[in-house]
């Protein structure tokens, strides 16, 4: 790798580590920066030093070595070990990714949505937020993920609050959100609790070996597995779990949502694949039948009412975080078909889909941005008012219904072949029939805004304002790169195949 | 990317579209309007020369995507819609309008790009975007037309859908070979496609939306739609179901219904609508009856219909477009103002009931002669009835309630220079495919099956045929002269669609009455339920005194509570 | 002042020794129960315990509120600093051995400096805690929501 | 009788080629009009017996001026059926709601 030899040698042998302390520290020191400007450099310094790092691990997955890194030189199963291997390391690359596009457009729209004293504040609370989830993707130790959780978890309340200067339900939404964060993070860690009672050790590959010794393991595994289920569905918004998501979406800044989408619940997925493949495994009888029946059938309901819900939805962005819960749907019934084919495009829908809704946050965030408005049918004529941010939306949009040439029919595909070759022909009827649910509700923004003539406010048509360049690169780039995945899903593929690898083939330390 | 694009005849068009949509100037998009198709229908000639060198594929994804596939069913298809693009692009010439102009050009060109898809994943793709590009064509025929190009882009999306689903089903069932060529009906994926495909060109029953959109598009709209959307159907019909016997049955009926809807309806342009479902059903007729006669006769005869087809809503356009209405009871007597478009209706009206030296002679009888050979005699009697039937509706009541009856005394402009150079050449056309010194030998050399010999001015033909056309001619001079001929009353005539857009939506708002009331009725139980069992929980659970209106935190931790439970019940299943 | 007088004599002469106590479990979790967590408890407890008394302007006094915002930002500094000390020495985060040139004596330094961390980190944190309850303002009215 | 019953008020609006074409909105041409298929009728079946289908290729039905009978029969039937069809089907043109008039 040509690349990867212009690297610092620490950066790859030291990054696993790095990637989570450098956010954390500095985290802290950003949150007492008395001026925002600086505030905004560090983090942004900071996301792009943890890019380059997730970077450099993922090319050397893809030259086909794993990591592990001993915290402290301790050996696992008694030291903390962090695992870096293909199954965490695309989604470590997406978080701090998304990171740093956030940072940039935080820039204009932290401005406008934090009051000035709690800007400086609201920068450390993202970094330590982006180092707990990049904390909980590269751990290899269960209780250091419920740490990690944690510390995700608690900023994130902070920041969703921090909208209260836009709209005071941003206060509710982050109080459910605590309580509702605090039952899903309790009941991982009693999930963890049960799983040292069977096996004796935190460590996640040791767990794995015990558990397979044992055959699945005695009754307090099962519940443990039940619990960590649960608290992990809460996390991702699982169907009927998703109650917390649509306030938190809809009521924090627009900087917090798009970071939110893209990322929070992605994080959490990626644990429930962790733990129901690589710690417990599928083989053992009650965790397949628990994909099968509980994952998904949640799956199938999430996929149809949260799509009908969302076509119900005044609020644009509570129509998308309503979709979001849907998509949720789609990740899980790969997750729950188990196949190799399926969990690839499970992850792949992981991956596209925190890009396609970033890039729909983004544009939705400009429109508040520069005319204040939420509601749909506040969107007329958006495209005459803004039609390079209506165009990414326009994009992101028909990527998220699954229009060919763009991320979200290579994942849909991906997803409706796994099923139609597992046989499961009702499924691909379910992806086929949310999708026309997504034509319905994405169809009727786009509609609004394009057939509609802008509003007049005392006789004059809204002049057009286009949304600030900071604004328009981030939302620009998720754009393109959900078209060029699109055309040429190479890189995706690869990088989702071998994630399936790892979780059928319990790869890793 | 440039060869890709190079490849099929229907991205440039695709692509010029797409330009037309950024370009201002209206004079430079009108000749790119007609220079493309020109081009397109060159691209189509140079690779006629090398068929198989013309084959461009790529890979997406791991699929084989065959972008690009000439044959010479293929090609007649991709003539005639480059042909037809000329057309319409001088009749639009008057009309500024981008929307119309890049919407035109990409719904022409997935068209022609869909015609030479060599797969169905592709065909797909064109499809949905010809659906989708055209639902603006229907919207641009102002408030009205609104609804009814919702209702149109549902249908064809559904019908994208299908085929979708059918194609995957199809290409499962087939190795994962998804190749755009024969299906049949054994597997039943390619029951799915047939219905896709049906429902986009208009078999009974699916064909409201033809009827529904096409008379509220706009003037020129009217005309472009009526070329392309039904034919590439038609395409695929003969492409993957030649000779499924099923289709001479539907073909058949779909050209004796609309007889009967014409023949009430007010609305001429809607008379046109139910008259191109009728020519579809000889060509679906004739897909059905496969053999290489039928098939000749279907590429014929799609040729013919696209020129005449287009002649007849031209016509009728250019009476819109300076009257302001086509409808029958309001027209009439416009031979005093507009004689070249009489005359050129005239001669629409004279090929589509199959006049000799007028194009659907030479090619209808093919089809007709085809179920022949096959002895399909009840087929053939519906078809000689369809016959007299397309002679009623659109060779005599077309022209005659627009140009002759009594006269309404409006007094109008002839049509646009624009418009009566696209009805004149869309005429001599019509002439020309009929031609029996050279024309119609023409037309016959580019047919599907050269090989096969058919020459349509036999003594018997042409005698049978007048026989017929006389007959009904004197049929309606005597019912006029006796005075049973109906006059035209305005009205809305119930069709198919009644069953969504008025019973559907009926049972939409009961559904919707009954479940307000039933909501109603289960919130005064929970109310009531939830009051005596004990305010105390009542107010624990929602501090603010409103269960309803903002569901506080608890009834989430509940149903967090509960599935953990049911996630446990289901593992301790699972030991059982 | 009179109806607290005792209070105030007796806490007054409490105050030191809770202090003092907290640093003695804090160096008594290097070999035995007690840590940088307990300590960090009781020191607070012990300006919470003045500031019960005294009231929280004077504890506020005492300890500045930016004094707590920068002890919890040091306290993480320490503690996380310490592992990246031990990265520039070239070894795992965290990993004390090379604090000394004995592993022993680096383990030993290692421990003790991370522990200080978290005794500055909790008790900040438990001080801002209690600020922020002590000097909340009154419920926002209905119209300001 | 008037030459021109139906002739406009206004002469100057008729388009000059239509001048030629008049004789169309006459009376005496639409009252003879009539002979126009009934000679053609009578020319057709008798050519029907100079040009027979050749055998084998004819319908069963095929008999002395069957094309023509079945075209009048086919016809009529249709012209017929209008009027019942109308009663059945028609509705007031906003049965739909959307109105009938065009812009």
């Amino acid at each position: 790798m040509d690349i990867l030899s212009a690297y610092p040698a620490w950066l790859i042998t030291h990054g696993a580590a790095l990637l989570v302390v450098l956010p954390l520290l500095l985290g802290a020191i950003t949150a007492i920066l008395p001026r925002e400007r600086l505030a905004w450099i560090v983090t942004l310094i900071v996301t792009l030093i943890c890019t380059a790092a997730a970077f450099g691990l993922l090319l050397t997955i893809f030259g086909g070595e794993t990591q592990l890194y001993k915290m402290g030189g301790w050996d696992p199963p008694h030291g903390i070990s962090y695992v870096i291997d293909g199954l965490n390391t695309p989604v470590l690359l997406l978080i701090s990714a998304m990171a740093v596009l956030c940072t940039i457009y935080g820039l204009p729209s932290v401005a406008a949505e934090v009051e000035p004293k709690k800007r400086a504040p609201f920068y450390g609370a993202f970094l330590i937020g982006v180092a707990g989830l990049l904390g909980m993707v590269a751990t290899g130790d269960a209780f250091n993920v419920f740490v990690f959780l944690e510390v995700s978890s608690i900023s994130t309340y902070v920041l969703v609050a921090m909208g209260a200067s836009r709209d005071r339900r941003a206060l509710t939404a982050a109080y459910r959100y605590l309580i509702l964060g605090s039952i899903g993070a309790t009941f991982f860690v009693i999930g963890v609790g049960f799983l040292y009672m069977e096996t004796g050790t935190l460590n996640m590959a040791d767990m794995a070996r015990i558990l397979s010794d044992l055959g699945g393991g005695s009754r307090a595994a099962l519940i443990g597995f039940g619990f960590i289920i649960i608290g992990l569905g809460l996390k991702l918004a699982m169907f009927p779990l998703h109650m917390w998501l649509p306030g938190a979406y809809a009521y924090a800044p627009s900087f917090v949502t798009v970071f939110l989408a893209s990322t929070a619940t992605k994080a959490a997925l990626y644990l429930m694949l962790r733990f129901t493949f690589t710690v417990f495994d599928p083989s053992f009888e009650y965790v397949g039948t628990v994909l099968t029946y509980v994952i998904i059938s949640m799956a199938v309901l999430g996929m149809l009412l949260a799509s009908l819900q969302a076509i119900f939805q005044t609020d644009a962005r509570r129509t998308l975080a309503f979709s979001s819960i849907a998509q949720v749907g789609y990740m899980l019934l790969g997750v729950g078909i188990g196949t190799a084919a399926s969990l690839s495009a499970g992850y792949l829908h992981l991956i596209n889909h925190a890009i396609i809704k970033g890039a729909l946050f983004f544009a939705v965030g400009a429109f508040w941005y520069r005319y204040g408005i939420t509601r749909v049918e506040d969107f007329r004529g958006l495209s005459k008012m803004m039609p390079w941010t209506m165009g990414a939306f326009t994009i992101g949009g028909l990527s998220l219904i699954g229009v060919p040439f763009t991320a979200g029919f290579v994942s849909k595909y991906n997803l409706a072949s796994a099923a139609a070759s597992n046989g499961w022909w009702w499924a691909v009827g379910v992806i086929m029939a949310t999708s026309v649910l997504a034509i319905i509700y994405i169809g009727r923004i786009l509609l609004i805004a394009y057939f509609q003539d802008p509003p007049e406010v005392d006789g004059k048509v809204v002049a057009k304002k286009e949304a600030p360049l900071m604004m328009l690169i981030p939302m620009w780039g998720l754009a393109i790169l959900s078209v060029v995945i699109g055309l040429n899903a190479y890189w995706m593929d690869r990088a989702a195949d071998g994630a399936a690898q790892v979780l059928l083939l319990g790869v890793g330390g | 990317m440039i060869d890709m694009i190079l490849s099929n005849p229907g991205f440039i068009i695709i692509l010029a579209g797409v330009v037309c949509a950024l370009l201002p100037v209206s004079q430079i998009r009108k000749a790119i309007l007609l220079i493309a198709p020109i081009f397109a229908g060159y691209m189509i000639y140079t690779a006629t020369k090398d068929m198989e060198a013309a084959r461009f594929a790529v890979s997406v994804g791991g699929q084989e995507l065959t972008l690009m596939r000439m044959d010479r069913l293929a090609m007649i298809w991709g003539y005639v819609f480059c042909l037809a693009g000329v057309l319409n692009a001088i009749y639009g010439f008057h009309e500024k309008c981008k929307i119309t102009d890049s919407s035109a050009l990409i719904y022409m060109g997935a068209a022609v790009s869909g015609v030479f898809a060599g797969d169905f994943l592709t065909l797909f793709i064109f499809w949905e975007m010809a659906a989708i590009s055209s639902v603006m064509l229907v919207w641009k025929g102002g408030e009205k037309s609104f609804p009814a190009g919702i209702r149109y882009l549902a249908i064809h999306v559904l019908s994208g859908v299908l085929l979708l689903a059918g194609a995957v089903m199809y290409g499962r069932a087939n190795g994962g070979d998804f190749t755009f060529g024969y299906v049949g009906l054994e597997n039943p994926g390619g029951c799915l496609l047939l219905i896709a495909m049906g429902i986009k060109c208009g078999f009974p029953f699916l064909h409201n939306w033809i009827q529904d959109a096409y008379p509220k598009a706009s003037i020129t709209g009217t005309v472009i739609l009526s070329a392309f959307t039904t034919k590439l159907a038609l395409y695929a019909l003969a492409r993957a179901f030649p000779g499924t016997d099923l289709l001479i049955y539907i073909g058949a009926i779909m050209t004796c219904f609309p007889v009967f809807f014409a023949v009430i309806e007010n609305d001429l342009r809607r008379v046109l609508s139910y008259s191109l479902n009728n020519q579809l059903g000889f060509m679906v007729c004739g897909i059905g009856l496969g053999s290489e006669l039928a098939m000749n006769g279907v590429a014929a005869h799609l040729a013919a219909d696209v020129i005449f087809k287009g002649l007849l809503f031209m016509s009728m356009g250019a009476v819109m477009f300076r009257t302001g209405t086509a409808k029958a009871s309001e027209l009439g007597g416009l031979f005093r103002s507009m004689p070249y478009t009489t005359i050129f209706c005239l001669i629409g009206a004279g090929s589509i009931a199959a006049f000799p030296l007028l194009s659907a002679f030479v090619t209808k009888s093919m089809i007709i002669t085809a179920a022949l050979y096959e002895h399909e005699w009840i087929v053939l009697a519906m078809l000689l009835f369809a016959s007299a039937g397309v002679m009623e509706h659109s060779g005599i009541k077309v022209p005659y309630f627009t140009f002759f009856s009594h006269d309404s005394g409006k007094r109008v402009k002839e049509a646009p220079v624009n418009m009566l150079v696209a009805m004149g050449l869309a005429s001599i056309l019509c002439i020309f495919f009929a031609w029996p010194w050279g024309g119609y030998q023409f037309l016959y050399s580019l047919l599907p099956n050269p090989e096969v010999h058919y020459s349509p001015y036999t003594g018997n033909h042409v005698v049978t045929q007048m026989q017929l056309l006389f007959a009904a001619m004197f049929a309606f001079a005597l019912l006029k002269r006796i005075g049973v001929y109906p006059d035209e009353k305005r009205a809305e005539i119930l069709d198919f669609d009644w069953t969504y857009r008025r019973l559907g939506k009926n049972i939409a708002i009961w559904i919707d009455a009954m479940w307000t009331r039933l909501s109603a009725n289960v919130g005064r139980l929970r109310k009531r339920f939830i009051d005596s069992a004990s305010d105390k929980i009542y107010h624990m659970f929602s501090p603010a005194g409103a269960l309803s209106s903002a569901a506080p935190s608890g009834l989430p931790a509940v149903l967090t509570g509960s599935m953990l439970v049911l996630t446990l019940f289901v593992i301790y299943l699972s030991r059982l | 002042m009179t109806p607290h007088v005792i209070l105030r004599v007796v806490s007054k002469f409490l105050i030191p020794l809770i202090a003092l106590f907290a640093f003695y479990v804090q160096f008594h979790g290097d070999y035995g129960p007690g840590g940088g967590f307990q300590a960090g408890v009781i020191l607070a407890a012990s300006v919470i315990l003045y500031a019960l008394i005294f009231g929280l302007d004077e504890a506020k006094k005492a300890i500045p509120p930016s004094w707590v915002r920068i002890g919890m930002t040091l306290g993480v500094l320490v503690y996380g600093g310490t592992g990246v000390i031990t990265w520039l020495l070239g070894a795992e985060y965290l990993n004390y051995s090379v604090l000394a040139e004995k592993s022993y004596n680096g383990q030993h330094y290692g421990i003790l400096l991370v522990e200080l961390g978290v005794l500055l980190a909790v008790a900040s944190v438990m001080l801002a805690i209690f600020y922020a309850f002590g000097s909340r303002e009154p419920d926002l009215s209905d119209e300001d929501w | 009788m008037a030459k021109h019953e139906n002739a406009p008020a206004n002469d100057e609006d008729i388009h000059p080629l239509s001048r030629k074409l008049l004789f169309l909105g006459d009376h005496k041409f639409i009252d003879n009009f009539i002979w126009l298929p009934i000679i053609g009728l009578v020319i057709t079946v008798m050519a029907g017996f100079i040009y027979p289908f050749p055998e084998g290729y004819a319908a069963p039905w095929d008999f002395f001026a069957s094309w023509a009978i079945l075209g009048f029969i086919a016809y009529s039937f249709v012209v017929l059926s209008a009027g019942p069809l109308f009663k059945l089907l028609a509705r007031d043109e906003s049965y739909y709601g959307e109105g009938g008039d065009d812009d």
